[in-house]
């Protein structure tokens, strides 16, 4: 199948739905003239004109709440906004403007809106946070993340389509990665974790850019004879519990990796998620998280990798887990 | 630059803005009433004194317009065709009331009214605003959204970015600003150093105007030219409403307010100055004005009987319509 | 001693600092000449001046940005913003200029800053969101959550004192909660939980306002015989881990309980870090939240309080508990 | 009101801001080359064009004077008195970068010099700046805080929420907009239909001027008497420094700006607009304005020589000062 880069993807399933449904639009800054800085709205402007690929001020809350008003009114806004370090001046407008709008107006109207935006790491304090998290403490909100451009292409569509808002957090490495992409259009669900590879003595979760970290973990513990399921998760709201819990049921070992810091990171969630689970009275370890230790990802080189976390991380904590029986 | 002028109002029109007026008072003060006694759960951000505003500003919209009440503009609903009973139900919370008794009557949306709920965060509804106009706009209609918000509003940075970002995409939004002196208890001369919030309209190149907010006639004189420019493309307005709030900003504060300073604009009360008007035309007596609040109170008293006895929600309406699709996986 | 109600306390807490550090002041809406809107800072003004005690347009992004300022170089701001809701729209500020000038200045500066906000619960839509996990994922940053009035003044003392920023979460509970407070200025360290009270069957880990929900359903339990440690978090960060996992190796059960949402609240956090603590080979019974269960808080009596954790909840999900051996 | 004529300019002066202007220019562009070919891992916001901007508003500020440059305005870096190694430093992230290798060099404070570290989201630090001023103000000191940003900012709510707080507070902050008509790709004129930002300054009850961003001596002067008014109580003002960036964004931008804008902008180079005057003067030569880039050249190669032969920050150092004290509690 034909390859393409996850900014390709990604900008081929707005193009696609662009042509597809005249509600939808994207706003925000760069997107239009310059086809954003990571080209993931590159030539939407040639062809679907400048009342539906608008270039805007620099006004991350306004945007935002632009799109829950249109959105309100039928239209389907795709705004973004260019990384997630940013998303923190739009909160108001996320988790009070869209994320309850439905509820007040008890279903009478709805905001089918996405906000894309990019988890970074390894840039600097201010373009590096990883802040998923934050979303899925706020019902009313479901929050995506792809790992590869085939899931990125589909679960966008997805995310266009969906009556409800949808916080959507891309990476750079996402946009770097390159795979198969069908080149019609298509949907991946949210709720379907993937299980990227079975395995019978641990269960790694992670999602987004650690998926391709856990694969590697994955990889190098099977030279070792160790058999490691690896999961993906699609989605962080809806989050596909259910495969966990058989998974951890199996394997009775469970680490989760997410570059988000540890403390108060999904991670906890997916843990705890576990611990008052079916799967508990099989768990034949402590559960593990790798993740960033609490630190902002600093300038340096030198330094960077330490705030984030590693392969090294990932295979040292499924070797602590296999140390229990 | 188009000049067309306001659509004049009629006869009927005029009366027709004061009873609104007029109803708004009186389920107001009946409301508070019931609020202090306990019978009615939810207090009010009381508009007493500003009812001109919301009455001249959404007075002659049509259907397909939108406004965006601000938590105190109960003026809104009443002259978009909100009932007494409806917005009683909204207070009680009752499974009647329009949101399922998930929200205040403040906060509450009638959508097949073109009344969109406000959110509780004071300035965060302006952006929504200029998103709903630039979606009428897209969608190729000539409507119109209306936004109502405080002088304290106009110091939130949403203020700022939701004014300046309606103004670049041309949006049709008539931002309506009810200065009406205080944000709570602190002063607009504390929270700003300028007396004209309408200042500011020049920062966005923005048409804007000072409307004299006691008087309802100017008030919807103003908004029909905004709501005129804005149907044919020209873009958005800022109209500041010079106002002032008779009672305190909510049932709990005390305020201690410049006497003079009260006085001053307790003689300009916008029902009297109305009524005052139509007296002099011929078209209303005292006894009519009375009669128009006679049947407030007549309505208040048996709508209060019909929603004590409603029901209230059931309690699974709190898991409902938070999503599209009610679903464990969404709430765990 | 003499009884204060928590509002009162915090008040005195204030007052008693502004009168002993000339760095101290108090910024935000209503605090001035209306002394608060729960009356926290009632007659400041009078005592300290308006140059101290200072009424601030409506502009929660500029407050905090503007104590990040004062504080970088030298003043001690204390900042006031109405309810938790509205923190939303300071995220920016809080997150990246707060949290992160002590690291980008590698020490040579800090933001000895408080913001004070209530967690309000039992309000409405907009105005009962509790959202203390969000800063808990935030290094840098410090959460502190008092429950009664000794603790508010000893607390909020120490909060003023810190080096650090501190998001101080307040109640209407606490406002209104009446208890012994010392006349004298003192502090109450943040990283010493509060066990309120010993227990042998399970631990109850609570913070702010569901502390006495968890002395209520433990009182209820010790009539069935059944022995409960009440634990009450006195700060998220730092966490006293220690105390929790201590319990939990000696009950075997853990329930947490707390008013926020439960997906991605602090309980995962709690539970995850106990889930991978000397503590997990003490489990007895998976670990329980008891939380709002992913709901804004409505407007109707009839509903919200099906939106809010009940003592009704804790004490099933103790019995639940108690159903493992 | 005070009338005070801002402190003139000595020769001295004159010829030292040719320099600082000359230095920014030299190291920028090296430094830029040195990125390209992967010696320095850092890129840079090159302020190529806007020199004049940084260096005439700083020059002239006291010791215990703040200033808060944004993400391109490297000016304020060498006009209060770092050092090329510094700045190297920082960019190659070693262990003696001023932040210990954790920020680059734009978003590196130097407190000792007056300079606090801009965070990288943009218009964020204009609160900073008007509570550093506050701050100063409380103090009882007559300080002042110089805060520096782009047009783009100025269409933040932060650049309305803190110009409205500062106005009322009257702190001592000098608020410059480097007005250069982009923000990344975006030209001004698309995110707002005024061509004046000043056009905002009235929205605040603030004093307000356009600059000519080009001239360093009118930028200093109008500063200056800016300076003078917030030392004394006077309170703030919005300084718009009309300007143009030379180069794209960032390396990595390819811009499309029209020719004849391009042209018109590139005729007016600042350093070769104050060149002129000093040799008009009979202060410099051309030879003179090539050693100042020359003795520049030299300093680069000296100085990188030293950065690539240091160390690289300890691992540890991740873990430092993010809290006071360092704590397994505060980090897990
Ligand atoms: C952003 C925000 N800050 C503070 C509050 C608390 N609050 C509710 S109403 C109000 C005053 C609003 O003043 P103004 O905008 O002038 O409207 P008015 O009440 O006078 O009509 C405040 C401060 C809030 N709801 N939202
Ligand atoms: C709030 C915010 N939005 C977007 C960005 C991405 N960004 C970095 S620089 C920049 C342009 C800034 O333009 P301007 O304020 O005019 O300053 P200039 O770069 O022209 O000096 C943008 C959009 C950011 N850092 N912060
Ligand atoms: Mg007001
Ligand atoms: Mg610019």
């Amino acid at each position: 199948m034909r390859e393409l880069r996850g900014n390709q993807a990604l900008c081929e399933a707005l193009a696609q739905e662009m042509a597809n449904d005249p509600r939808v639009f994207v706003i925000g800054e760069d997107v239009a003239a310059h086809g954003g800085v990571y080209r993931v709205t590159e030539n939407l402007l040639e062809q679907f004109g400048p009342d539906r690929v608008i270039d805007s001020p620099i006004c991350e809350s306004a945007l935002v709440g632009a799109g829950v008003g249109a959105a309100l009114v039928g239209m389907r806004p795709v705004v973004e906004i260019q990384f997630t370090d940013l998303i923190t001046i739009a909160m108001d407008q996320i988790v009070n403007s869209a994320a309850k709008a439905r509820y007040v107006h008890d279903g009478a109207m709805h905001v089918p809106m996405v906000v894309r935006t990019l988890n970074l790491g390894k840039g600097s304090v201010y373009a590096s946070q990883a802040l998923e998290a934050w979303f899925t403490h706020v019902p009313g909100l479901k929050v995506v993340m792809p790992t590869d451009p085939h899931d990125a292409k589909g679960l966008l569509l997805s995310a266009i389509r969906d009556p409800d808002p949808v916080i959507f957090f891309e990476s750079k490495a996402l946009y770097a990665m390159r795979g198969p992409v069908p080149s019609e259009s298509y949907t991946v669900p949210f709720d379907k974790a993937n299980v990227c590879r079975e395995g019978s003595d641990a269960t790694v979760v992670s999602w987004g850019s650690t998926v391709p970290m856990a694969e590697e973990a994955a990889d190098r513990l099977t030279a070792e004879g160790v058999s490691i399921e690896v999961i993906a998760l699609r989605a962080l709201v809806p989050f596909d519990r259910q495969t966990v819990v058989e998974s951890v049921c199996k394997t009775g070992r469970l680490v989760v990796v997410h570059e988000a810091v540890r403390r108060g990171g999904f991670g906890a969630e997916v843990v705890a998620s576990i611990a008052d689970s079916d799967a508990f009275e099989h768990l034949r370890a402590p559960i593990m998280r790798v993740a960033n230790p609490g630190v902002p990802v600093p300038h340096s080189a030198a330094l960077h990798k330490f705030a984030l976390p590693s392969v090294d991380d990932l295979v040292a904590a499924i070797r602590r887990t296999m140390s229990y029986d | 630059m188009l000049d067309q002028p306001a659509k004049s109002l009629t006869d009927c029109d005029r009366v027709e803005m004061c009873r609104l007026m007029v109803l708004s008072r009186c389920f107001t003060k009946q409301a508070l009433t019931w609020h202090a006694e306990g019978r009615v759960p939810q207090g009010l951000h009381p508009s007493v004194g500003q009812e001109a505003v919301g009455v001249g500003a959404c007075y002659g919209l049509r259907a397909g317009d939108w406004v965006l009440p601000s938590l105190r503009t109960s003026e809104a609903f009443w002259t978009r065709g909100v009932t007494i009973r409806q917005q009683l139900h909204a207070m009680c919370g009752t499974a009647e009331s329009i949101s399922g008794g998930k929200e205040t009557s403040h906060h509450s949306g009638y959508p097949e009214l073109g009344i969109l709920a406000g959110t509780g965060i004071v300035g965060g509804s302006i952006p929504v605003a200029t998103g709903v106009a630039m979606g009428l706009r897209m969608q190729g209609t000539d409507h119109v959204m209306v936004c109502f918000f405080g002088d304290g509003a106009a110091n939130r940075g949403d203020f700022h970015e939701a004014l300046n970002l309606a103004a670049v995409l041309k949006a049709p939004a008539i931002f309506v600003c009810e200065n009406n002196l205080y944000a709570q208890t602190v002063p607009a001369s504390v929270a700003m150093t300028i007396t004209d919030i309408d200042d500011r309209a020049a920062g966005y190149g923005m048409v804007g105007q000072i409307v004299d907010g006691q008087d309802v006639e100017a008030v919807h004189d103003a908004t029909q030219t905004a709501v005129a420019r804005a149907r044919c493309g020209e873009g958005p307005t800022l109209l500041e409403c010079k106002t002032y709030r008779f009672m305190p900003h909510y049932p709990v504060f005390d305020e201690d307010r410049p006497q003079e300073e009260r006085d001053r604009w307790l003689a300009r009360d916008p029902i009297q100055i109305l009524a005052n008007r139509l007296q002099l035309s011929g078209l209303l007596d005292e006894a009519a004005i009375d009669q128009m609040a006679q049947a407030v109170r007549d309505e208040l008293d048996s709508a209060i009987a019909q929603v004590e006895a409603a029901a209230m929600p059931d309690p699974e309406q709190v898991f409902t319509n938070i999503y599209a699709i009610k679903s464990e996986r969404m709430t765990s």
